[in-house]
């Protein structure tokens, strides 16, 4: 035969034989892994692992999750028993429910401290601004995992935390109530409400998760992988970077060097740690179980996980309306927004100090917060929402601190902050100040009791 | 600066590379994943049943046990009880008669009980958490759970879940049940039975409508401040009223009190009082001879009672009552307070006065000696209603111008499963569900001066009786299925037409019980009508003699008129026939003397019945049945006949055994029997 | 992604070569993948049943008339009283379980699935039945109600219940 | 440094060490010793399992010469018993009471009330209270209401004994462990369900086989096993 004929002949078996799609499969994969960045674009430093963490956290998730739905029926009398079951009988249920309940307080711990670090390496910086607003997307979608979740062992704190959380969302204007009822199927929380928040915690919220995060990894490496890229694709190296570089490819030359496996063998080793620990803290603590809920009688006080409780130290001092839509609503709205707002955008670093000592709108601005916050203080005794403000007042005022003695060290770097790192840090604070009160210093009727009087 | 080197070499050599680091971390990984299935194998009901292995591995019946052991969690499931109970996990030899000599828990049988194991599952008696496999969930009250195991002695609460009717097998809790009636805890607590039915309370407190006729002020004061040091036996609860409070309720009872009927009748012509020191001779031989006894109590020189418990105790009655009222309270009870339970006696006159000059000798001096009252003003009598309609005494008393509350004191109706956050708890007393009611039935006032529940004079074993019966009413109890409720039918019976009104005015149903309705001190006359001969009938109650003369209690003589002996007895006759009891069923005719001797033989020799019966005064002392001396003249043969084929069919509950005797037998010892008659009336049937 | 022109790697100090990694790769993964099985198995197979106990009550003998075969469809069995006495039948049809009616005009229990029918006793007259239906153990309770094991056959014929 | 660690140690034992020796004597002081100590009443009742006897128990102390002690020390003690109070000194007539809450398993509880005497050592006495458990107590409420009449001697004023009017062979008490012990559960059966001539009796016993159901007759039995006097050997396993 011709050799033309046999070459398309072999091309033909070639295109047959599955080996060799596997092996077109292999090189695209090892080509992705093997690409070599510096390491100071990689290495631990840059992103202390906390995607690849909650990632870890949220396999862990799934896969108690789908154990335990092994045993769990969606219903009142017998969602309970099956929590006693677990607890009492099946071979390490309680295990399993406790990773279940400690690493969802660590996914979500981690999904906060994984955006406020993207944050302040500026991961929203364009191109990677909308793989910003999945990463919001992502942080509600656990918040509301975990609120869903919270219902089903149907004991008392997950009754009430619940209603709370309804009657929330019914103080909306308008559409409120329906909103309500729609979430409930029905006026009260009762079996409608389990099997709602079961459907949405099992199926409809796991997976919208998944396929998120997928895209969110896909942008990921699609806008340049851990190292920014300029608008071609090109990586841009930081000036450091890039004088040891040289020209425009990288010299590494003595530079340590990271291939993509590299870094997912560490994300591995962290995601195991993870595991590590988790395991320990669910092997000595038991998940927390209260009576079967008991809709005569409301526990006091009835505090929402720690996550919520800096939403619910909010509502103490606001109408529910307030604190309840208004403000998370902005903040949400805001998170997502950062990357959009000229304020946030580095790239021209605005020195905070320099940008407030020029403008005189900036000084009214300014003055109107804070006498917003002293009316706050003084009639709603909020101090505890106040005292964040005053921190990053007397920090900026340190890092100004005009002509006291040289500027270096933690001044120095305090002074190079942009106002977006402010303003960031204002919020973070706030949020942290909140939980902390909120977990730890309410007692009965949220009055303020020392946790060591307990 | 070794230390040093060794401690970095070592991480050196963990941790020096990422591979490195991620080779140990995955060992760590592994070990501590490990133990969780090992955490599993060393739960606390595996170490249980590892112990009983061990236990019968060396017992005689050692092999049996081994067969009979089914390692794993058991578990007893009913789905309609909701039961799912895991105790025999651990108490693993439940059903092995043969460890009753194991004093030690968990490995003990269960002791014989009425019920099998998985009819009903443990926790419906013990409480506790059936669904647990550890000790502590199980036994004690956690933050899961908050029903722990109930102790021992009022293990008869939990058969109060579902029976109503009094037990044998539970003593305690009929006695609780029997003094919540008779305390009158029921008067102002409502307590729901399983089958919805309220405890109704038996105990009669007097009207106060017309008080002030009947005693003084004085009296009064002393009774509030003290009940018990009137009358011991007394079940009136003691208020702890301050003098004041007490006076002031003295006096608005006193000016509440209106003219009772009796006080409008007109006295009696001639009424005089013999005098005291001839009452005191004459007086106990009327006294005895009425056998006021039988319902009054009075407490002798050593402080023993004697007497019934029927009516109230009348040890110093001399001190209480105005003469007046007395005597015209002997003519006609039913004057002074319609409700009573005493009856109308139809005393003549003379034998009112001994008994009134009697009753009133019967003095305590230093019962109201220090007692020194101001008169009374319109602010006392005000703060007095006030105090009466605050401590609810109209809840017990018939009172003018307050009418009895309505959820005066708290439902009791759950209190056995009271949840216990919900209850306050003295400082330093055990928490617990029992403790705190035992400790609030003993002392109210403890858990807070504010309360109004009186303290009530009860002995220890009455407390531990209360407190079972309250324990009984759990959740589970008022929410039973019907098809296991036993509940006890209330007998509403009372006779009808004039007769009735002639019954009601004697007061039979206070001693006797018809159709289940009624006392129980006296034989019960459902099937008096076809026991009893019509003569032997109008003679006793022309006389009322007793049929067993070891006991102080007797029927006391009503001097009734010839007229209203004969309405009553028809009455008897026809109304109280045993149910399908056909007169006919004997011919009279084979009760021939042969068949009397053979009775005769029968009588003494095989069945000994002169053990309790006595047939002839002077032979026989057999005290426990009735004297069968004048049988023949009171019962109809073919009642005797019956009776001694099966005296529980026709009597339930009587004491008597049935020795399941032949026809032949019961007809001869019925001839015999129908010979016996009393001496002075002889002459043919 | 642009390819950057990359030097060779760094090397690890050579703590294991490709062969070994994968060796202990895999011995790893094996012990892993047993204890995984080991807790799934623990954990899959339940500790504790909710399943109703084998041994039903009947009821009392008198219900059943002398010579009658009654389905009891709540636990399906047959209860049939001939004249040597009871015994109870499995309803339970031997071919693929589906569960068995008695026809009283032609006096055979028959299948509703493939057709099988059995005769009073149990054993087979035609269809794809393997097997006779099998007799249960059955005895007279002390409360006067007849009990039934289903999880325990007897052989055919061998014990009939006097009551 | 280890020289500092020994006193602590020394201290732990000396302290331990005389705990044994007297524990009579480190909280209560007695102001007199009795030689021998003698039961007053309640030493044998019987009550429902876990509850208190109905009775106190009183205990006498007496000196050398027979009379009464005051201010001598006594002190309960028995397994699963629990005593108020557990150690008392004896009042103006040398007696103590004290009331016996039962462990909550059915059986008998002995128990022992101890006293030290002049000179050293320890006089005591035993006691025993009877824990009834629901068959007992079924035992003990029908025989109350079918036998007590005759076979209790004892009468009240609410309740007459018939004892003293039956033909000899007199009734046997209940607890009358002498004689009852040797009869077999199966014999007594047969005295109660089928009366005195079916075992060569007195017919003054009638038969009950038709009045009471079994379990009643053998919860009778298990009563009278329960207070026989001296205590009817459990039965070993056979």
């Amino acid at each position: 035969m011709s050799t033309e004929r046999v070459a398309t002949r072999q091309r033909e078996t070639r295109l047959l034989n599955p080996w060799h799609a596997l092996e077109r499969w292999q090189t695209d994969i090892r080509g992705i892994l093997s690409a070599r960045v510096l390491e100071s674009q990689l290495g631990f430093r840059k992103t202390w692992y906390l995607g690849a963490l909650t990632l870890g956290a949220f396999t862990i998730q799934i896969s108690t999750g789908l154990l335990l739905m092994l045993y769990y029926h969606p219903s009142i009398p017998q969602g309970y028993a099956d929590m006693k079951d677990l607890e009492f009988v099946i071979s390490s249920g309680t295990l399993l429910r406790s990773l279940h309940r400690w690493s969802a307080h660590a996914m979500v711990f981690l999904v906060f401290v994984h955006m406020a670090k993207a944050f302040y390496r500026a991961a929203y910086r364009p191109p990677k601004e909308l793989n910003w607003v999945l990463g919001v997307c992502l942080l509600l979608l656990t918040l509301l995992l975990s609120y869903t979740g919270y219902l089903l062992p149907w004991d008392q704190l997950s009754y009430w935390g619940t209603t709370v959380g309804a009657n929330i969302m019914s103080s909306i204007p308008w559409f409120g109530p329906k909103l309500r009822f729609y979430m409930l199927g029905g006026h009260t929380v009762n079996a409608n409400a389990l099997l709602r928040f079961y459907v949405l915690h099992t199926m409809i919220l796991p997976l919208s998760m998944l396929t998120l995060v997928s895209v969110h990894l896909w942008r990921l490496h699609k806008d340049g992988g851990m190292y920014e890229v300029d608008e071609e694709g090109r990586p841009l190296l930081h000036a450091k970077d890039a004088r040891a570089s040289g020209e425009e490819g990288i010299a590494l030359g003595k530079e340590k060097t990271l291939s993509y496996s590299d870094l997912l063998f560490r994300e591995v080793t962290a995601i195991e740690a993870l595991a590590v620990v988790l395991l320990t803290i669910a092997l000595i603590w038991k998940a927390p179980l209260e009576q079967l809920a008991n809709p005569m009688h409301t526990p006091n006080p009835a505090k929402a996980p720690w996550y919520f409780t800096g939403l619910q130290e909010l509502l103490h001092y606001f109408p529910p309306f307030v604190a309840g839509i208004i403000l998370p609503g902005m903040i949400v709205s805001g998170l997502i927004f950062i990357p959009f707002l000229p304020i946030f955008d580095n790239v021209k670093t605005y020195q905070a100090i320099e940008w407030f000592r020029g403008k005189r709108a900036r000084w009214t601005t300014g003055a109107v917060l804070i006498l917003v916050m002293s009316v706050l203080l003084v009639r709603q005794h909020a101090w505890d929402a106040v005292a964040p403000f005053w921190i990053v007042v007397l920090l900026t005022s340190f890092a100004a601190g005009y002509r006291v003695g040289p500027i270096n060290g933690f001044r120095k770097w305090l002074r190079e902050k942009p106002v977006s790192f402010w303003i960031m840090t204002l919020f973070l604070m706030e949020a942290v100040v909140l939980t902390a009160v909120g977990t730890l210093f309410r007692g009965p009727g949220w009055s303020w009791v020392w946790p060591w009087r307990g | 600066m070794t230390a040093q080197t060794t401690l970095g070499r070592v991480i050196k050599f963990l941790a020096g590379s990422p591979a490195r680091r991620f080779a140990s971390i995955s060992v760590v990984l592994a070990i501590v994943a490990s133990i969780a299935p090992t955490k599993d194998l060393f739960s606390e009901w595996r170490y249980y049943q590892r112990q009983y292995k061990q236990l019968i591995r060396h017992r005689p019946d050692g092999a049996r046990l081994q067969k009979n052991f089914q390692g794993g969690i058991q578990q007893i499931w009913i789905p309609e009880r909701h039961v799912t109970d895991r105790c025999s996990t651990c108490h693993v030899a439940l059903q092995e008669n043969s460890l009753a000599d194991q004093r030690k828990q968990p490995f003990r049988p269960h002791p014989p009980m009425p019920h099998t194991l998985n009819e009903f599952g443990c926790v419906i008696c013990h409480n506790g958490q059936g669904a647990a496999t550890t000790v502590t969930e199980a036994h004690y009250s956690t933050k899961e759970w908050e029903q722990p195991i109930l102790p021992t002695r009022y293990l008869e609460a939990s058969c109060g879940q579902c029976h109503m009717e009094p037990l044998e097998g539970t003593p305690q809790l009929n006695l609780g049940r029997r003094l919540l009636a008779r305390y009158g805890c029921a008067h102002c607590h409502a307590i729901t039975q399983p089958d919805g039915s309220r405890i109704m309370p038996v105990d009669e407190p007097p009207s106060l409508e017309h008080i002030g006729e009947k005693t003084s002020r004085e009296w009064i004061f002393s009774w509030l401040k003290n009940p018990q040091v009137y009358a011991v036996s007394s079940t009136m609860p003691n208020f702890r009223f301050s003098d004041q409070e007490a006076t002031d309720i003295a006096n608005f009872l006193v000016s509440q009190s209106d003219a009772s009927v009796n006080s409008t009748a007109p006295a009696p012509a001639s009424f005089a009082l013999p005098p005291a020191e001839q009452a005191a001779v004459d007086g106990p031989g009327v006294y005895g001879m009425l056998f006021c006894a039988s319902c009054h109590a009075t407490q002798n020189s050593k402080g023993a009672l004697l007497g019934g418990e029927l009516a109230p105790e009348i040890t110093r009655v001399g001190s209480k009552v105005k003469v007046d009222w007395l005597r015209r309270w002997l003519k006609a009870p039913q004057g002074y307070d319609p409700k009573t339970r005493m009856p109308r006696y139809r005393f003549d006159d003379k034998q009112i006065a001994m008994l009134t000059a009697y009753l009133l000798t019967k003095k305590d001096e230093d019962l109201l000696a220090n007692v020194h009252l101001d008169p009374s003003d319109r602010q006392s009598v005000e703060r007095g209603k006030k105090l009466a309609t605050d401590y609810g005494c109209a809840a017990c008393h018939r009172i003018n111008g307050i009418a009895p509350p309505e959820g005066f004191a708290p439902d009791l109706s759950r209190i056995g499963s009271k949840p216990l956050f919900q209850v306050g708890f003295l400082r330093g007393m055990p928490e617990t569900l029992p403790d705190y009611i035992s400790g609030k039935i003993r002392d109210p006032r403890a858990f807070g001066p504010a309360l109004k529940m009186p303290r009530f004079t009860l002995d220890d074993s009455q407390v531990e009786a209360l407190t079972t019966a309250l324990l009984a009413q759990t959740d589970r109890a008022v929410t039973m299925p019907p098809e296991l409720v036993r509940s006890v039918p209330l007998a509403k019976y009372h006779p009808g037409g004039d007769t009735g009104r002639l019954m009601e005015d004697l007061r039979c149903q206070s001693c006797h019980s018809i159709n289940g309705n009624g006392g129980e001190m006296a034989p019960d006359l459902t099937r008096e009508g076809s026991a009893v001969q019509r003569g032997w009938l109008l003679d006793f109650m022309k006389n009322p003699d007793t049929l067993r003369p070891a006991l102080i209690r007797r029927m006391p003589k009503f001097n009734l008129s010839d007229e209203e002996i004969h309405k009553l007895s028809d009455y008897m006759l026809n109304a109280y026939q045993a149910p399908g009891f056909d007169s006919e069923a004997l011919d009279l005719r084979s009760l021939d003397a042969g068949a009397a001797a053979r009775g005769r033989e029968l009588f003494y020799t095989k069945y000994a019945c002169q053990a309790c019966h006595i047939a002839d005064y002077k032979k026989d002392k057999g005290y426990v049945g009735p004297a069968l001396a004048d049988v023949g003249d009171r019962l109809t043969p073919v009642w005797m006949y019956k009776w001694l084929k099966d005296p529980n069919a026709v009597a339930p509950g009587t004491v008597m055994p049935n020795p399941r005797l032949a026809d032949k037998e019961a007809k001869d010892l019925t001839a015999f029997l129908v010979t016996l008659r009393a001496k002075k009336k002889g002459g043919a049937k | 992604m642009s390819e950057a022109k990359v030097p060779k790697p760094s090397e690890d100090e050579g703590l294991m070569d490709r062969r070994r990694f994968v060796k202990t790769g895999s011995t790893s993964l094996a012990i892993a993948g047993v204890g995984a099985c080991v807790f799934g198995i623990r954990y899959l197979s339940p500790n504790v049943l909710y399943e109703p106990s084998p041994v039903v009550n009947v009821g009392k003998p008198e219900q059943y008339r002398a010579g009658s075969v009654t389905l009891d469809t709540k636990n399906g069995i047959f209860v049939v009283r001939e004249a040597e006495g009871f015994y109870a039948l499995s309803a339970v049809c031997t071919h693929l379980g589906c569960l068995t009616v008695y026809k009283a005009e032609t006096g055979e229990i028959a299948c509703p699935c493939h057709g099988s029918t059995f005769r009073r006793d149990g054993t087979t007259i035609g269809g794809p039945a393997p097997k006779a239906l099998p007799w249960l153990k059955m005895w007279l309770g002390d409360d006067g109600n007849l009990q039934v094991d289903r999880s325990s056959n007897v052989a055919a014929r061998s014990e009939y219940v006097q009551a | 440094m280890k020289r500092r660690l020994m006193f602590p140690v020394f201290l732990v034992f000396a302290f331990s060490g005389c705990g044994e020796h007297a524990p009579v004597s480190v909280l209560l002081t007695p102001k007199a010793y009795g030689t021998q100590i003698v039961e007053q009443s309640g030493g044998k009742q019987a009550g429902g399992v876990g509850a208190r006897l109905p009775e106190p128990v009183v205990v006498q102390v007496n000196g050398a010469d027979g009379n009464s002690v005051a201010g001598a020390l006594v002190v309960f003690s028995g397994d699963g018993v629990i005593f108020t109070p557990t150690r008392v000194l004896t009042d103006e007539n040398g007696q103590v009471s004290a009331t016996v809450q039962l462990g909550s398993i059915h059986g008998s509880y002995p128990f022992i009330a101890q006293t030290p005497k002049q000179g050293g050592g320890i006089a005591d006495v035993e006691l025993r209270g009877i824990a009834l458990g629901y068959q007992e107590k079924v035992g003990k409420q029908v025989s109350d209401k079918y036998c007590r009449m005759c076979h209790d001697p004892e009468s009240t004023t609410e309740r007459v004994s018939n004892f003293e009017n039956l033909a000899q062979p007199a009734p046997h008490v209940f607890s009358d462990g002498t004689v009852l012990n040797s009869i077999s559960d199966a014999d007594l059966y047969k005295i109660i369900a089928d009366g005195g001539p079916a075992v060569g009796k007195s017919p003054q016993t009638p038969a009950y086989r038709n009045t009471l159901a079994s379990s009643e007759i053998k919860s009778v039995i298990a009563y009278m096993r329960a207070i026989a006097d001296p205590p009817y050997p459990p039965q070993t396993a056979k």
